[in-house]
């Protein structure tokens, strides 16, 4: 299916990446966003705000981020396609409802924006430390599908590709950007209607008594009805059958029988494949592999740049969508190189990732940043030519010891100045 | 930094309740907060209470950047829930008073639900809203305060729900003393502080404020001079009015004064009563 | 330092999960609890109010989980040691205050009763699957330290020893209980008080105006006071100083973020403890943890008796993770069997840090309850048989597989 | 059947909204049998959560009849009943009030349940009415769920409403936080008797008061444009012909 043309502002712009996803979600045919102020997200609601009303989509402030994301989980079962917006302790908020969203099996996207934490943390800069987060945020087994973009020109396509991702798995999809690039003003080019491809809600068509809500196809996900439209709906957050009615019988509990929560993982892991988007370059002969996301991509490639130019081949491993985690890519990397390096701006979340998977046959060096700033390539640079000289296999995460920590725990640095 | 006062003679009467250290402040030119805050710390000296066993608890938000400038202890905590915050303070220390100093969004609009309950369990607190009309600190959105048809960030056409009446929110769900005034209201705005800081139980006190930097650029109503002088015209003191009819309108008429005080046993009080009464069991 | 006498109810009694938690808090000197109630934690409220009263400690019932984390951070600024107690769904709405209490390095409890998820899920049936969420729920970075009991016992004894962390490390401290072992009823022994060790608060003992609510010791703990003792100071959860005033500057993120991760992380051999049986000859370790012992400690005696070696970690602390004692291991052992009741937390980081030298094979208690026994003899079988070493988790499929 | 399903169930035959169009939210289960005999969907949801819920189901189709069941005391939920009332959404919430009153007209209360009812008694409860009301409710009422005419009555004025409405229902439970298929019969018969019938009443004078009846009755009844009247008004009147409403039957592209 295609963009409608009455979503879809096509031309080329300049603007921020919040902008861009605010534009992207219209475009991606979004009806509902239920939002609530917070930095730096704030943008990308108010322009859904300003351009909903010309196509039909409906803004809503909230009271709160439990009111938004309800509010979301609500529209989307309604029949409309729905996004929220938020950062860090918005997010934090949601994730009581997430797992709702991932139970009842909700179409929707959140948009994260993150920034340094924990806590109130650093508002205004940035932050990648809520990857973890949104893969195992919320109680109880559950998977999610986490997009990071690393330009305003990506913020505008993978919002459109997580609405898709969002329709064709009926799971929740973050796009895990970051203050830099919620903030970075470049150019955008929105393409004409006709250009951008759109997952329609899957809708079940058949007769009305014959409808399960929670009945799977071939691919485990269960096909969707709107509310209202008179099929009796059971739809629960407790474990439920497919008909949507709770399990509660005592005795079948304990009986040896399928947990219909086992679908909500393996229906994005048996699917992961395609899910699963890479970008990856130089690796053919790589020694040194560098895996990264979002902004850091983007200084790592300066890095890289740097160690490249005294010679030593260096892959770089772009993760676009983070989870469901590219676990074969990498053990089939590790296998051929002799370290990764892994610059995220957190003190080690993914790279442990990178760590599982390598299965001890390669080393993970670790470049860490708190957050409120991006890394230092020439850091990345000195990583990965340590990276090329380690002869041991060394059994834990190697944490690089960036130019910022020495400064502020060795060098000079002074509060309150 | 140069030490603002360099002497003796600089020294000033606020100087013992504000943090001298971590002026000059964050507030924009125009902004009603720090007038609130001067107000609060008279209002503090004015009440003579024991400074020590007091303590300001703030949200996230223009205002919930009070507790930081406030010579007391002090807490920043998350958005919407610094009464939440507050109340763990009271209950388990009940010799404190605890003030929270915060914003309409903060309070009002995520905190919503700690208001009311610690309004209907009249936990022993004073409670400072102010209220500028809009989120400034994220950059002039639609608040719950927000008049109709007033226009923010996220209500680029006019918003479009009615506002919130503070005081009545607040009478209706159980606080024992409610008033309001404005940024220029500062003498009135002090005695209120230093009563209903004697005050045992939930005090509510809403202040007007200014925001020139978003809701008065966005709707064009000039500087923070401006806005002091329209409510130099255009608010009438009525003590005890009925809440109800506090209604704000965009650029209407504000009433303020003082609207509620009455008494009703704390939740320590109901508590205590209660502990006793098990005891004996 | 010494517990109030009427606190500690010296003797043995029969109590369950729930029960004996209060016990403990109480005998750790916990006086404060803000809780939302929940089932299956509901418990826990009921006998901390009966005995609140004798014990002079202090309930408050908050509208939602979020404001009660909120009082119970408060509340221990106020000086008192405070905790509250919740299941997977309250777990959740506490997410962004276990941050908060992280950035104000504030000592406090929570307790997970953990439930069968996600979302509603099974109220009334047990569950492992907040495991992960208790290390990574909260966004930024943060270390948690979270124990997890396995019978009322433990239940009493992890919980004065999470209330001594949280007051060593001033950090919030997590106990992962589930549904079972909170309704487990068991002989718990309770010592005498003078034979219970109670770490106390790091106070701060100089002049007033000197204070710095963060400024750290060596162990990069900061010390704290108590409201109304007239120090006069300021806490926020923005990125702070030692002043604890916001600068939002990178340097100050490094600063402020990079020691409260190092206080946990420099100090996790004295903080991690395990149950190590029978490592030394086996071929085949099993690795649990809470609700999960039961089945795996029949387990082990119905493998043993069938001539394979077993041994078994059970891990009582389980954040921060025993990396060092996995890698140990995994050079010795042919694989490492995990029963949990989730569909794969904790074995992903059994998988990380057996570094490819041993097999990892997961028993999901998903479907089967946590009475399983049979299921964990199988992929012991399964895991001895495996000659090869696989590279990822191989998943035990139970007899009646995938419906 | 619960007597407040039944009397829902009346209500909804009363009033003659039509089946296909409503939608249940709650944050109480309800047995599968009973949507399937009232014919409605249904959704179990958050704690909490079930008017934001609703307010997203509304918004995304505006056609929908929303009825959220509340069971938890306004607890969780409370700010999205004060922010939902300000916003005039259109809804119906049934606040299935089941706290513990100990103490009614002056004597105790005659089954006094073990469990949670026994401590948080000393807490005020909310004048449920009345903060709905001040709120910005359009239709407020009070019965206990033995009054079962009165209550399918209210249910049925309510949802010709357009607006926000809420109908707090006394009905105690054994155990706090339990479903309301579980009802004290006892109790609620003593709060049956104990009660007064005030139809208009101002709402600031229903508070549950020890020592006082329980004042039930149709509180509130007025008239205020709906979130999404005003909503449509606005930007009708700024944007003009640029302005495409959302929603409906057709919005679901």
């Amino acid at each position: 299916m295609k963009a409608n043309p009455r979503d879809v502002n096509t031309g080329t712009y300049y603007m921020d990446g919040d902008v861009a996803a605010g534009h992207g979600a219209l475009a991606a045919g979004c009806r509902f966003i239920g939002g609530y102020p917070i930095t730096p997200s704030t943008e990308a609601a108010e322009t859904f705000a300003r351009i909903a009303p010309k196509a039909g989509a409906v803004f809503i402030q909230m009271e709160d981020e439990l009111g938004s994301i309800a509010s979301v989980m609500g529209a989307s079962w309604s029949g409309v396609k729905t996004m929220t917006i938020t950062s860090g302790p918005g997010y934090s908020l949601m994730m009581e409802i997430i797992g709702l969203g991932a139970m009842i099996e909700a179409p929707f996207v959140i948009l994260n924006i993150q920034r340094g934490g924990p806590s109130t943390g650093v508002p205004t800069k940035t932050g990648q430390a809520d990857m973890m987060q949104s893969r195992w945020g919320s109680h109880g087994d559950y998977e999610i599908i986490a997009i990071s973009p690393d330009s305003p020109q990506e913020l505008f396509d993978y919002t459109i590709k997580a609405f898709n991702l969002s329709e064709k798995y009926r799971c929740p999809v973050m796009i895990m950007s970051d203050e830099c690039v919620g903030h970075m003003s470049e150019k955008v080019v929105i393409p004409p209607a006709e250009e951008i491809e759109i997952e329609p809600r899957r809708f079940y068509n058949g007769p009305k008594e014959k409808y399960l809500p929670f009945k799977p196809d071939q691919d485990l996900v269960p096909k969707m009805v709107k509310a209202g439209d008179g099929y009796n709906l059971y739809i629960t957050g407790l474990v439920h059958d497919e008909r949507g009615y709770p399990i509660t019988n005592q005795k079948e509990k304990g009986k040896r029988q399928q947990f219909p929560t086992r679908r909500l993982v393996d229906k994005i892991r048996l699917n992961a494949d395609k899910i699963i988007e890479l970008n990856e370059e130089g690796m053919d002969d790589a020694e040194v592999v560098v895996v990264s996301y979002g902004i850091s991509y983007r200084v790592a490639i300066r890095g890289i740049e740097k160690a490249r130019e005294k010679g030593i081949k260096v892959g770089n491993l772009r993760l676009i969508t983070v989870w469901p985690f590219p676990d074969k890519k990498i053990t089939e990397l590790a296998s051929k190189v002799k370290a990764f390096v892994v610059p995220e701006i957190n003190y080690g979340q993914i790279v442990f990732e990178v760590e599982r998977c390598s299965h001890g046959q390669a080393n993970v060096v670790l470049i860490p940043h708190g957050g409120a700033g991006v890394h230092n390539p020439d850091d990345i640079a000195e990583a990965i030519e340590y990276a090329v000289k380690e002869k041991k296999k060394i059994r834990k995460v190697i944490e690089w010891k960036t130019r910022l920590e020495k400064f502020v725990f060795e060098g000079g640095y002074k509060l309150n100045k | 930094m140069e030490p603002l006062r360099k002497t003796e003679k600089d020294i000033h009467p606020m100087d013992d309740l504000l943090r001298m250290d971590r002026i000059p402040h964050i507030w924009c030119p125009g902004c009603g907060i720090g007038t609130a805050v001067t107000a609060f710390a008279a209002g503090l000296a004015k009440a003579e209470i024991d400074l020590t066993k007091t303590c300001i608890v703030s949200g996230i938000g223009c205002t919930g950047r009070v507790a930081g400038y406030v010579k007391l202890d002090s807490f920043h905590t998350t958005h919407g829930r610094a009464i939440a915050f507050a109340t763990g303070i009271q209950v388990a220390n009940p010799d404190l008073k605890v003030i929270v100093f915060s914003g309409d969004g903060d309070l009002i609009s995520i905190g919503g639900n700690h208001f009311i309950h610690a309004a209907r369990r009249n936990i022993n607190m004073l409670v400072i809203c102010v209220n500028n009309f809009i989120y400034a600190m994220t950059g002039g959105q639609v608040a719950p305060t927000t008049p109709l048809a007033t226009y923010a960030t996220t209500s680029p056409f006019g918003c479009v729900e009615p506002p919130f009446n503070i005081p009545y929110l607040a009478d209706s769900s159980g606080a024992v003393y409610v008033a309001r005034w404005t940024a220029l209201h500062v003498r009135r705005l002090t005695n209120s502080i230093a009563e209903a800081l004697k005050k045992p139980g939930f005090s509510v006190i809403e202040v007007i404020s200014p925001c020139a930097m978003y809701y008065s650029r966005i709707n064009r109503l000039g500087d923070g001079l401006d806005m002091m002088k329209f409510y130099h015209d255009n608010t009438e003191i009525r003590h005890g009015e009925d809440t109800k009819n506090l209604d704000i309108g965009f650029q209407t008429k504000i009433i303020v004064g003082k609207f509620v005080d009455r008494e009703r046993p704390t939740y320590m009080d109901s508590y205590n009563k209660w502990l006793s009464g098990t005891k004996k069991d | 330092m010494k517990t109030n006498l009427k606190a500690v109810l010296t003797g043995t009694h029969t109590l369950s999960g729930n029960e004996a938690f209060i016990e403990g808090a109480f005998a750790a000197g916990c006086r404060f609890l803000a809780a939302y109630p929940i089932m299956p934690a509901i418990e826990t409220i009921e006998r901390y109010l009966k005995r609140s009263a004798e014990v002079g400690a202090t309930f408050i019932q908050m509208e939602d989980e979020i404001s009660a984390l909120a009082a119970v951070i408060g509340a221990s600024w106020t000086g008192k040691k405070s905790m509250t107690v919740t299941s997977g769904p309250g777990f959740s709405n506490m997410m962004e205050h276990l941050g908060l209490g992280v950035m104000l390095e504030t000592p406090c409890v929570i307790v997970d009763v953990q439930q069968s998820g996600p979302s509603l899920g099974i109220p009334t049936r047990a569950g492992q699957g907040d495991m992960m969420q208790a290390r990574w729920g909260s966004h930024g970075d943060y270390e948690v330290i979270t124990l997890s009991p396995s019978s009322p016992q433990e239940m009493f004894d992890f919980t004065i020893k999470a209330f001594n962390f949280s007051e060593k490390y001033r950090t919030p401290v997590i106990i992962m209980s589930d549904e079972y072992v909170a309704h487990k009823k068991e002989k718990v022994i309770i010592p005498r008080a003078d034979e219970i060790k109670i770490t106390p608060r790091r106070y701060f003992k100089g002049q007033k105006d000197k204070y710095l609510p963060f400024k750290r010791d060596k162990d990069f703990v900061p010390r704290m006071v108590d409201i109304g003792d007239g120090y006069k100071f300021h806490v926020t959860g923005l990125t702070h100083d030692d002043k604890g005033y916001p600068i939002m500057l990178e340097e100050c993120q490094e600063y402020n973020v990079h020691p409260i991760l190092w206080k946990i992380r420099n100090d996790t051999e004295k903080i991690i403890e395990f149950q190590e049986i029978g490592t030394k000859d086996a071929e085949i370790v099993i690795v649990y943890y809470g609700a999960t012992s039961g089945a795996a400690s029949k387990a082990i005696k119905q493998a043993r008796d069938l001539g394979i070696k077993v041994g078994s970690l059970k891990l009582d602390t389980v954040w921060p993770f025993p990396d060092k004692k996995i890698t140990e291991l995994a050079e010795k052992v042919k694989a490492f069997v995990v029963p949990e009741i989730n569909y794969g937390q904790i074995v992903s980081e059994v998988e990380r840090c057996s570094y490819g030298n041993a097999n990892v094979v997961f028993v999901s208690h998903g479907e089967n309850g946590i009475d399983n026994t049979e299921d964990i003899v199988s992929a012991i079988k399964l895991a001895l048989n495996e000659e090869k070493i696989k590279k990822g988790i191989i998943e035990y499929q139970s007899q009646t597989g995938r419906v | 059947m619960n007597p407040i399903i039944t009397a829902f169930a009346n209500g909804i035959k009363k009033s003659g909204v039509e089946l296909s169009n409503m939608v249940l939210v709650s944050d109480i289960p309800f047995e599968p049998e009973i949507i399937k005999e009232l014919g409605v969907d249904f959704f179990h949801i958050t704690r909490g959560r079930a008017i934001a819920f609703g307010t997203g189901l509304k918004l995304g189709n505006p056609d929908l009849k929303i009825v959220a069941f509340i069971g938890d005391l306004m607890t969780l939920g409370g700010n999205h009943l004060v922010h939902s009332g300000r916003r005039n959404m259109e809804m119906l919430v049934i606040c299935v009030n089941n706290f513990v009153y100990r103490e009614i007209a002056g004597t105790p209360a005659p089954s006094v349940s073990p469990g949670f009812s026994a401590f948080s008694t000393f807490e005020k409860p909310f004048n449920a009415p009345h903060l709905a009301n001040s709120c910005g409710a359009v239709f407020t009422a009070r019965w206990t769920a033995l009054h079962t005419n009165d209550l399918t009555n209210s249910i049925a004025n309510a949802l010709d409403k357009r607006g926000f409405s809420v109908i707090e229902v006394l009905s105690p439970g054994p155990n706090f936080y339990k479903d309301i298929n579980q009802i004290d019969s006892e109790l609620l018969d003593f709060y049956y008797k104990n009660s007064v019938t005030k139809n208009n009443e101002d709402t600031r004078n229903v508070e549950i008061t020890p020592g006082e009846k329980i004042i039930t009755g149709e509180f509130t009844d007025k008239e205020k444009p709906t979130f999404i009247d005003t909503y449509n008004a606005q930007l009708s009147k700024i944007l003009g012909d640029k302005f495409i409403p959302h929603g409906g039957q057709s919005g679901g592209d």
